[in-house]
């Protein structure tokens, strides 16, 4: 059967490209990096050479590079490390509705260490305005913790202003550019965040590796404790060829520069247009324009999302419907709900996110499997009354 | 993560639909809590001879709805209102333990909709 | 180069038996295991035959299972989670001087969080022994951590007394197994602890992926906050080829039984008996017989471990000296030092780890080159009478 | 981690072992620093014309030694006085920086010798 995978936003292919730079690192050279031999040594260069290439596609020094599991593990280390190491500033933390939930829960789970946390609205389009932020930040807020692009919608928040109010009071500012890495381009300096994070394999990078930025001069407190890896900031022995194949992930997303964005561009725009087309009674979700390329988050009325899934896989079609994380649970997306969707229209979502090997056929296909899907759907629902 | 069976009546739902002039309706759940059920009933001397569904819902609802469907067309009200949930769940070879609210819909449906009829052919029959 | 690779206690090389299931899930499996779709699914499944396989070798139910990072995310998360969790029963945690530093160190750092730490000393041998524990243990005390066999000296601790004793006192039990899985056998229900600790890098599984055993009923807290995977224990996407090759590194580990143990307790004592009638003035560290096998800890007087660590390697000669997370570090080994040992012998520590693809020609070559390098270096050292 | 300067001479370190009738002796640090180095010199006219090490310690540590001993071998005392830890450390080629304390060692222990030389020098002069 024919497959069109259209869920990068989850997961992505590791890249051919990245998985041959890790291999050699898998069996063979499998020494740890912290011994004092040369074939140790050697594993250790590689491993800083992958530093300096995940920095520079953040514009970043490789001393600002605190390699982690992931992106829930950077986000949780930016949130807890930073709040903590900074506290003397105060017990606030400022974070947006529309967050990841390992942002979200994270920022409330700090309620129990003391912390106030206050949780931003968004817009419509899952934004957070930077007024609402000017409002709410006060003297004690020591963080700011707010998402670079959202995972469910796609929505690109306006980070440059958001940051300079934060710093303008003297508060840290952290971002969950998780999405954002390999889609549009992430440069710290020109965003000026203090901290930021990024995983591997939403990038064609593996599993398993994850990248917390952290500004030099920033205070922050490790999360693991052990033996002092990662400049003592973050313990346990490197998980070698996941750091070398995120160095090479990076590096091929540098070089594929504003291309991949393109060619993903052009398709996004037939998928849009051709959902519009041949169906009725839905609503695009996310920003029109402030979104990042390839993710079209669309709400069927009528229907549940768990359902088209079902009926899309049985095409060959893989999506999501809501958070990949969260797919299990039977709540609608909080961040669908965050921005004013009703339950009934929120529990109807479809997410198709495409990725760098998605051709124009990927997209016809979709566009032929989707709409007696939805009708299908649409005809055993008590909410259609076409079907009555 | 859902049974063999489980997939076939959501992919092939038996009984879809409503019927002209139903005997009994019901209705249970809500958009918010992600499921809604909508059972219509056809009954001759106490026996349900037509069953109809309509659900806004998970494959899980689904495939209850359709299962309950099969369940009872042709029981008699007595039999069917013994139909549980528990026993819709076990029909399609049990449910994903996170999945079980959902077929706790169908056979409430069904009852709602056997009330229903009972409503009206009580005054009917005043 | 003949090369000899004898330091396993800091990471093992990957059983290509492992890499062989593990490598359609890098590629070509890259699917998230959390989303609907059948291919998702089929990996979810993998990931839970890994998690039954993990849990058979130690005698556990999946469900008792928490895949981590590694070992050392395995001891925070059961330092920190534990000790939180169950604050109710008091804040006194009860930890030894010999532990890993990702026990040790993350047991003191709950000192800012309001616990009491009470570090055990251990006896020459580097054990803690139980009536010390039973000297120290308090109505207070929530968590005890001890581990069950040392990294640097190879020591065995008497987990099941040990734990019998927490448990006499309503403590939690925590042991950092990462040295034992893999050498010696783990059965959790025998030795009777509430939470262990294992990493897969070192017993012929890949880096950055370990585990936490959490006894069924522990209230235990998670460390990582986010999406609700693991059981809402342990946030974060999986990382999927890792998980796999953990569960196949387990079941081979089963597959051997005693057979390896007994091939390196073979090769284990020809090494001693070698070094000890080769090179004068040395102590051999770690208990004589309630220890790991293939562990061989020495102190040479007069020399120190990087000096020995490199001539080794100059000869393809691969080991350690102290532990391997603190070889950039300037200090004496801290188990070393807790086990009564000067400084200055402490500083003349090599470890010599050996592991399954070690053979006789690996100890004969290893009894060849040591002497004269020791030699070489006692001649210009200024505490070597012998050279004056 | 270190250069093939340090790596040269920790592998051949020059002017080992002790020198018999030794005009003055230095030395420095303690085990439990983990470095010991032990100097010891012949002088001539006030020129070292002989200088031999012994150290207990790091690779650094010993290349540190080897090379502060070429760097003064046939100095004048007032030249050997002006080497200091850090250029023992650049003629090296640079040592980590988590090791430059190693190569602090070298030059005190040379001072010390030298000291050493000058008080018993005092004396006979005296
Ligand atoms: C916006 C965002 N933040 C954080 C994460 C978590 O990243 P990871 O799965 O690598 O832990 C994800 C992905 O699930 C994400 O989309
Ligand atoms: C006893 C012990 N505990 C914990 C660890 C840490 O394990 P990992 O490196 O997998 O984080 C190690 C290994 O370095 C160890 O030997």
């Amino acid at each position: 059967m024919r497959t069109v995978y259209l869920d990068h936003n989850a997961t992505t292919p590791l890249d051919p490209e990245v998985y041959k730079v890790m291999e050699p690192f898998i069996v063979e050279n499998f020494y740890n990096p912290s011994s004092v031999y040369s074939r140790s040594r050697k594993v250790r260069e590689k491993v800083e050479e992958a530093r300096a290439k995940v920095a520079s596609l953040l514009n970043a020094s490789p001393e600002e590079i605190i390699f982690t599991s992931g992106g829930t593990e950077a986000n949780n280390q930016a949130i807890i490390g930073g709040a903590k190491a900074n506290a003397g500033k105060g017990r606030h933390i400022i974070t947006s509705a529309a967050e990841h939930h390992a942002v979200l829960d994270t920022c409330l789970r700090m309620e129990k260490e003391g912390f106030e946390v206050t949780v931003l609205p968004v817009d419509e389009y899952g934004r957070v305005l930077p007024e609402t932020l000017e409002k709410a930040i006060r003297t004690e807020t020591v963080l700011v913790s707010i998402m670079y692009a959202n995972n469910e919608v796609g929505t690109i928040n306006d980070i440059k202003t958001l940051a300079e109010i934060a710093h303008k009071n003297g508060s840290l500012f952290h971002t969950d550019a998780v999405q954002a890495a390999g889609k549009i381009k992430v440069d710290v300096k020109d965003l000026g965040v203090d901290m930021l994070s990024v995983s591997a394999h939403k990038l064609y990078g593996p599993k398993g590796i994850g990248c917390l930025y952290v500004k030099k001069g920033t205070k922050i407190e490790s999360l693991l404790t052990g033996g002092g890896q990662e400049n003592k900031m973050r313990a346990g022995t490197e998980n070698v060829p996941a750091i070398i194949g995120f160095g090479r992930a990076a590096e091929l997303t540098i070089e594929r520069g504003t291309e991949l964005e393109n060619h993903i561009k052009d398709l996004e725009k037939i998928l849009r247009e051709g959902i519009k087309e041949r169906i009725p009674d839905i609503i695009f979700t996310g920003h029109p324009e402030e979104r990042i390329p390839g993710c079209v988050s669309v709400c069927f009325k009528y229907i549940e999302g768990e359902s088209m899934l079902l009926l899309l896989d049985q095409r060959g079609i893989m999506a999501s419907s809501g958070s990949a994380c969260s797919s299990k649970s039977l709540k609608a997306s909080h961040v669908l709900l965050a921005m004013g969707i009703s339950h009934e229209i929120a529990h109807g979502s479809l997410r198709l996110s495409l990725g760098k090997d998605n051709r124009m056929e990927d997209v016809e296909y979709l566009l032929e499997v989707l709409p007696p899907i939805v009708e299908k759907l649409r005809l055993i629902s008590p909410l259609y009354q076409g079907g009555r | 993560m859902y049974s063999e069976k489980v997939m076939e009546h959501f992919l092939n739902p038996r009984n879809t639909g409503t019927i002209t002039n139903a005997d009994g309706v019901g209705e249970v759940g809500n958009a918010s809590c992600g499921d809604i059920m909508h059972i219509e009933i056809k009954v001759n001397n106490d026996v349900i001879e037509d069953i109809k569904f309509q659900t806004f819902g998970c494959a899980a609802a689904i495939a209850s709805s359709s299962m309950l469907t099969e369940l009872v067309k042709g029981k008699s009200l007595a039999e069917a209102e013994k139909i549980t949930n528990k026993s819709v769940a076990e029909a399609l070879g049990g449910l994903p333990p996170v999945k079980m609210h959902c077929s706790n819909l169908a056979a409430d449906a069904l009852r709602k909709a056997i009330e229903d009829y009972r409503r009206k052919f009580a005054k009917e029959g005043a």
